[in-house]
């Protein structure tokens, strides 16, 4: 087994780890967390993958590159929406269901 | 051998990390296990060769994300409710709020599905563990070999850097893109209208005194760097992305220490700021289909001299950008424009 | 092919996102003259667009002059093209709306001074850069590309559901980006999954390359969950009532009528060009399952609603579910092209009706200030316009001749017979009733007259024609169905049925 | 384009686009869309007289548009085509005049106008189809456009019939086209062709069975068979011109035509004999006719007791065209006229009465006959046709359904037949009995006791005109251009080289 392989277990290792922890999580801190770590382990197979031949393969290096930037990108604004979902009604938590809410009538 | 070890030891460190990030009650110790997180993935990065990416993701992905965290932490402890909210806010609401702000393990969080919704995921999730792990271990020899191709075509690249050349001539539309959602995301994030957080920010400016000393000692160096990184990336690792992190780690740095308060008036100064990289890279990469009849496409002479001209103003727009996606607030109007200054001062 | 023609191409991509550039720059004033400005420029750009792809077939454009697999290619088929079109006639119409939605907004009352950002000026970013995101996603031919255009529209589709900033729309708009967020992870993964197996990332190459095995068909079911998460299949749907009916309503229409659209243009893309039909019969006929639940259980849902654009909202449940059944139908038997095409044609069909009721729906909620079903009665009176486009609109849910919703049942339904799935074909049918009962749940006490005499209310009128403009556009759908339909066979994966011919 | 392409799509398009001017005028500019409207009706009428002059000349007029893979929109004037064309191109009319002076002072004209004439341009459609997939278009075009016209008066009781209308309706078009696209799957064409399209060798006949049960099953919402008719009493709630055209012209009568399409130009009479599946139809006929009757007769309420009789009258036309024989074809296809024309007189009659005095109900009906004489009259020329008294339209039909009954060897049909006059008889003479001889009960009667005159001419002409006509086609019935002529002309050529003439 090559030292590749190991990277490449682990990612899926940390793929799953992160969208059970997604799923089962329901404060928002935890499952931007745990979103932002899910792409770490797809940079992190592609990062393998790109090990893999006798040249470094640089295309995956760059789709990585790209969805760093991507992914704090919606991290910070998924972190901003967090907040301002504080701001607006004290929690940080999705409510369980959404309700049929007739009081909140007006648009705007 | 002992480097096999050591790649071992770091591949199964990861996933365990990962767990323990989400399992830690405490949301503050969780982010700080986050960015040991990271730093760990750049390191595994670093041992894959890709020492591009583990400079970005050291930066960006570990460092600059951390501090979006820990910000955002503080702030869902720290924040009081503008007054004008408050009217038309519902007993219940407040109620509710009152007892979370009240409860005294904040942030602590064990909020969690039931126990069988756990236990019946574990089964699925499993699977798909399973599957994608047989997966990776049986890919096989691939029929095509990009990497062959891109290093075939460099010389036509008009840069020596194959990480560059893939990033701003091979594929740079996708760059293009990327750089959109950056400014995307600042939109985005002013859109919400957030009121500045001064919890955490405050506590780490206040309680570090050797961190105002410490920042101005780094600033010149990170400036340095970044200009190096920038200037080498067209030969070696790094470039506009590795350079624009660690400008926008120091502007964070500056903000955070108190030295350099955000920009807070809307003169269009900022904007411009923000939208340039964006803005030069889209004009270049229309004007040449002029020339060459495609978009992107660089007419051989001057490849290298419009690669570094869009690297230019792009790492001026990321470290903006990065800076003003931690600072979240939009620029207000009713500012005075002395602030305005301050921020031209962290452009450079 | 000249200089202007292969680079039309480029611009529904390239303009939309200049426009967004621009309007950061210049702030809300000029902004909805630039968004508008900029619709004409792409509904002109697609219309040369279409008229190349029927002249001269197919157009591959290759980006920084590079071929692939290395670089990344632009590709225009008939499925594109048609997508692109789609995209073109129901955003010009919520630009128009746009326009008229903000302006009546900040004359309403002080509120929105209150509100120190202007959402006028986010909206036509975030829109424009939305707009930039579907069209590249139609035209790109590269799997990455495309993950990065999925990650622009969603989360420039989040940021347009949190420009509304009441609890529930900031929940809902939240639950939306984690579920866009994970559906666009479980694709990269696909993707990655695939150049660990094959090595490229250009959508034709992997087609030829592609070999049921381990990695591929990972990919496949990362790719379908993450694509069915985000368009809102049944069961995978529970994101989407919350955020279509709690967003303003431009974004609720661009939402149904766009955005889910481009997920499903997406898995069925791959699922036709690279996994050859799904890697065997067995996952389209799970598909084709959880589509006919869809119908009937989105369906049975939106009668049950109390508020309006929630009803619209579980309305779209049902709809997507026409979608997925294609995905049992469409093999390389003789039905094949009938399932795919009806399929794609219940897409544009939906995209037009469903835009344009939530389009009333908005100024219905605007005009009344609520949108609570039982206290509709009178709304026939006071705004004509509005309610005859949302009843336009619901012909096309019921598929009724001629709306667009008739061909795509049409062809649906025949190829379900023809496949001996007859079942399908029930489902398909029930369905068209079920919808004609919930379009009824908000009729029926609208039209009711009430004596009342006139009330001060809100200035809705644009709002409402270009409602019903849309609406009664699309109404008369079916009657392009033989252009259409000429448009989809450029370059579909159904050639071969095709050459064969129909008996 | 030829004119003879053009001509079928200006017949449909000269009335629905007279309704859609109509719909941006405002209510109150009555005169206005008063001419556009009666504009739109006389090109409309002057375009079908064309039109029949050409068939009867033996021109042709076709318009072919490829619409799906396969199938095309088709447009096609034949006889049978032009029967029920001048039926709704005539009745319209006249309808029109009626609704003009009926709805005076209603609100919604404009809308109620334009829907109706959008209706008229449904039915026009759905009598030029040239296919079984352009008879779908406008067969579910009917039931949309109807559907404002049915819930017109907006009240929540109308809402709630309004929405069983289209469940009803809608449910139906959904089996019919379940049929259709089987049928297309199965034969490949849907095309109407004297003599039928199928020719058995396509499927199994236990396939064509179960076509034609979805196919007939789908149109006998609209026909109103039984247990499927219950929409059609209820959808009374409708102001008394849009009854007189649902019953009348179009809708029921959509449902009907689409009967004799199906029987005589898709399957062909021979083949549907061959598969056994005329007399189920014909039985179902009969029976929806005894039951009508039976029905009607415990009506009080004069517009639902007439709405049973058309559940009744209407499944005639069924009967007639399911009979293997040459007679009752002609008896069957004459009723599509006749029993619109009959059922027209009725539905003004009671509206007249509705509105000139307010009686609704047959109970409270004394003494109108001698306060309202012509109208009275009328509605007698209307029952006794119904009836079947001779030389009444409504005879003709039914003599030839009975001889042709006789000669196609289904005797038992007598028996329906001469049930359904004895019942027509009870639920019909009473109204007529007490309205000239009984006691004046009604209101009306202290109110306005010494003016005695009848309604606002633009009520009674129309309905003096209808009711005339009953009496000429009875008694013209030999004429060639009469309906019974042009039916006979229809079934010789549906009949021609297969029984013999």
């Amino acid at each position: 087994m090559s030292p590749v392989t190991f990277y490449l277990l682990s990612s899926v290792g940390i793929f799953v780890v992160c969208l059970y922890g997604l799923i089962v999580h329901a404060h928002l801190i935890r499952k931007i967390l745990a979103l932002n770590m899910m792409g770490s382990a797809v940079f992190l197979l592609l990062t393998g993958v790109a090990r893999r031949g006798e040249l470094t393969d640089p295309v995956p290096h760059a789709m990585v590159l790209t969805g760093i930037v991507v992914a704090v990108s919606a991290t910070a604004f998924a972190l901003a929406v967090a907040r301002r979902l504080y701001e607006e009604c004290g929690r940080a938590y999705l409510p369980e269901e959404d309700p049929e809410d007739l009081s909140e009538e007006r648009e705007g | 051998m002992l480097s096999l070890f050591f790649d071992a030891v770091l591949a199964l460190a990861l996933p365990l990390l990962a767990w323990r990030v989400l399992t830690t009650r405490d949301l503050y110790r969780a982010v700080i296990l986050f960015i040991a997180f990271g730093l760990l993935v750049a390191l595994s990065w670093a041992r894959l060769d890709a020492p591009d990416i583990a400079l970005a993701e050291a930066a960006i992905g570990a460092g600059l994300t951390g501090a979006l965290f820990l910000n955002t932490v503080g702030g869902l402890v720290g924040r009081k409710r503008s007054p004008s909210r408050e009217s038309d806010e519902s007993r219940e609401v407040a109620e509710r709020r009152e007892a979370i702000q009240s409860s005294p393990g904040e942030p602590v969080d064990e909020v969690m599905r039931p126990w069988w919704v756990r236990l019946a995921l574990t089964v699925p999730i499993l699977a798909l563990g399973l599957a994608l792990g047989w997966a990776v271990v049986s890919f096989p020899e691939p029929a095509i070999d990009l990497a062959q191709q891109a290093s075939d075509n460099l010389e036509a690249s008009g840069v020596d850097h194959g990480v560059t050349a893939v990033l701003l001539n091979f594929r740079s539309y996708d760059t293009l893109l990327e750089i959109g959602v950056l400014l995307l995301a600042v939109v985005a994030v002013w859109s919400l209208d957030l009121g500045r957080v001064r919890g955490g920010q405050a506590a780490l400016s206040k309680g570090l005194p050797v961190l105002h000393g410490l920042v101005r000692l780094l600033t010149p160096i990170m400036i340095i760097v970044g200009g190096y990184l920038l200037w080498a990336g067209a030969k070696q690792p790094g470039g506009a992305f590795q350079a624009g992190a660690v400008l926008g780690a120091l502007g964070v740095l500056l903000v955070l220490s108190g030295l350099v308060r955000p920009p807070l008036s809307d003169g269009s100064g900022l904007r411009i700021g923000l939208a340039v990289g964006f803005a030069v890279f889209l004009g270049i990469g229309t004007a040449v289909m002029l020339a060459t009849g495609e978009l992107l496409n660089y007419p051989p002479a001057s490849t290298y001299g419009l690669i570094i001209i869009i690297e230019l103003f792009l790492t001026v727009s990321i470290a903006l950008t990065l800076a003003a996606l931690f600072v979240t607030a939009p620029p207000r109007k009713e500012q005075g424009s002395k602030e305005h200054s301050e921020e031209k001062g962290e452009e450079s | 092919m000249g200089l202007i023609g292969s680079n039309w191409l480029v611009v529904p991509i390239v303009l939309p996102l200049a426009t967004a550039t621009l309007a950061m720059l210049v702030g809300r004033r000029s902004a909805p003259y630039l968004g508008l400005l900029t619709a004409s420029g792409i509904l002109l750009s697609v219309a040369a667009i279409g008229l190349t792809v029927l002249e001269e077939g197919t157009i591959r454009y290759q980006l920084g002059g590079w071929e692939a697999p290395l670089g990344i290619n632009l590709y225009a088929d008939g499925l594109a093209v048609f997508m692109l079109l789609m995209t073109a006639i129901v955003g010009a119409a919520v630009s128009a709306y746009a326009v008229g939605y903000f302006t009546s907004r900040q004359d309403e009352s002080g509120r929105v001074a209150g509100d120190s950002g202007d959402r006028s000026g986010s909206f036509w970013v975030l829109w424009m850069f939305l707009w930039a995101s579907l069209n590249g996603l139609f035209l790109s031919a590269d799997a990455f590309n495309l993950y990065v255009t999925l990650e622009i529209m969603g989360l420039s589709a989040a940021g347009l559901v949190t420009l509304e900033r009441r609890q529930s729309a900031l929940s809902s708009g939240m639950r939306y980006l984690f579920v866009t967020l994970l559906g666009s992870l479980a694709y990269l993964m696909g993707v990655a999954l695939l150049y660990g197996a094959l090595g490229a990332l250009d959508l034709a190459t992997l087609g030829e390359l592609m070999y049921p095995g381990a990695a591929t068909w990972s990919a496949l079911a990362l790719i379908t969950l993450g694509m069915a998460l985000k368009t809102g299949l049944f069961p995978l749907h529970f994101w989407m009532p919350a955020a279509y009916s709690n967003a303003i309503s431009p974004a609720s229409a661009l939402l149904a009528g766009l955005v889910g659209k481009a997920s499903f243009y997406l898995l069925l893309r791959l699922w036709f060009d690279v996994f050859d039909g799904g890697l065997g019969p067995g996952p389209g006929q799970v598909l084709g399952l959880l589509g006919a639940a869809a119908i009937v259980w989105g369906a049975v849902m939106a009668v049950r609603q109390r508020r309006l654009k929630r009803l619209l909202a579980y309305s779209s449940v049902s709809q997507i579910g026409y979608l997925f059944v294609l995905f049992s139908l469409a093999t390389t038997a003789s039905w094949g092209f009938d399932a795919w095409s009806g399929g794609v044609y219940h897409a544009f069909s939906h995209a037009c009706a469903k835009a344009a009721m939530f389009m009333s729906a908005g100024a219905i909620v605007r005009s009344v200030g609520h949108d609570d079903l039982d206290r509709m009665q009178g709304v026939g009176q006071q705004m004509p316009l509005a309610v005859a486009g949302f009843a336009l609109g619901g012909v096309t849910l019921m598929g009724l001749p001629p709306t667009g919703g008739f061909t795509a049942k049409w062809l649906l339904v025949s190829a379900s017979l023809e496949s001996g799935q007859w079942w399908i074909a029930v489902v398909l049918l029930a369905g068209g009733v079920l919808a004609a009962l919930y379009v009824l749940r908000f009729l029926n006490p609208a039209l009711i007259q009430v004596k009342v005499g006139p009330v001060a209310r809100p200035a809705t009128q644009n709002l409402e024609v270009t409602a019903f403009v849309l609406a009664f556009g699309s109404f008369f759908l079916a009657l392009l169905s033989a252009p259409l339909l000429a448009l989809l066979r450029i370059g579909t994966p159904f050639a071969s049925v095709l050459l064969v011919g129909t008996p | 384009m030829s004119f003879a392409e053009l001509l079928p799509l200006l017949v449909i398009l000269s009335s629905a686009l007279a309704s859609f001017v109509i719909f941006f005028l405002r209510d109150d500019r009555s005169r206005l869309r008063t001419s556009i409207y009666l504009g739109g009706e006389i090109v409309k009428l002057g375009l079908v007289l064309v039109m029949l002059q050409g068939i009867y000349v033996g021109a042709q007029y076709e318009l072919r548009v490829p619409l799906l893979p396969d199938i095309d929109f088709l447009l096609q004037a034949n006889e049978l085509a032009m029967l029920f064309l001048i039926l709704s191109a005539g009745l319209w009319l006249l309808t029109t005049l009626y609704s003009i002076g009926y709805l005076r002072h209603a609100p919604n004209r404009a809308r109620f106008f334009g829907f109706f004439g959008l209706s008229v341009s449904a039915t026009a459609g759905i009598a030029l189809s040239g296919n079984l997939f352009t008879f779908f278009i406008f067969y579910e075009l009917l039931t949309l456009v109807t559907y404002p016209l049915v819930v017109h008066r907006e009240t929540p009781a109308a809402m709630r019939i309004g929405r069983q209308y289209l469940v009803y309706t809608l449910g139906g078009g959904v089996v019919l086209l379940a049929g259709i696209v089987s049928l297309q799957l199965v034969a490949g064409s849907l095309e109407f062709v004297a003599g039928g399209t199928l020719t058995g060798d396509e499927a199994s006949p236990a396939i064509l069975i179960a076509i034609f049960a979805l196919l007939i099953g789908g149109l006998g919402v609209k026909n109103a068979f039984v247990p499927l008719h219950s929409w059609l009493p209820a959808a009374m709630i409708a102001p008394t011109p849009v009854s007189a055209l649902l019953h009348g012209v179009a809708v029921v009568k959509a449902g009907a035509f689409g009967i004799v399409r199906v029987i005589h130009e898709i399957y062909g009479i021979e083949l549907a004999a061959e598969l056994g599946v005329t007399l189920p139809v014909a039985i179902l006929a009969s029976f929806t006719i005894i039951y009508g009757s039976i029905k009607a007769i415990s009506q009080d309420e004069l517009k639902k007791r007439l709405a049973y009789s058309t559940v009744s009258q209407v499944s005639f036309i069924a009967l007639g065209v399911s009979l293997v024989g040459y007679l009752d074809t002609v008896g069957g296809v004459a009723h599509l006229v006749h029993q619109g024309i009959m059922k027209v007189t009725l539905f003004f009659c009671a509206g007249v009465i509705a509105e000139t005095i307010g009686v609704k109900y047959v109970s409270k009906m004394g003494g109108v006959g001698r306060r309202m004489p012509w109208t009275m009259g009328a509605f007698a020329l209307g029952s006794l046709g119904m009836i079947g008294v001779p030389p009444m339209a409504g005879f003709v039909s039914k003599w030839y359904l009975g001889v042709g009954a006789i000669e196609a060897g289904q005797p038992w049909v007598i028996a329906v037949l001469v049930t359904s006059t004895v019942l027509n008889t009870v639920y019909f003479l009473p109204v007529l009995y007490v309205s000239f001889f009984g006691k004046p009960t009604g209101e009306w009667q202290e109110e306005r006791p010494h003016t005695r005159f009848e309604a606002d001419w633009l009520l009674l002409f129309p309905t003096l005109a209808v009711a005339g006509l009953v009496f000429l086609i009875g008694l013209f019935a030999g004429w060639e251009l009469s309906p019974l002529g042009w039916a006979e002309l229809i079934a010789s050529r549906q009949w021609e080289g297969q029984f013999g003439n």
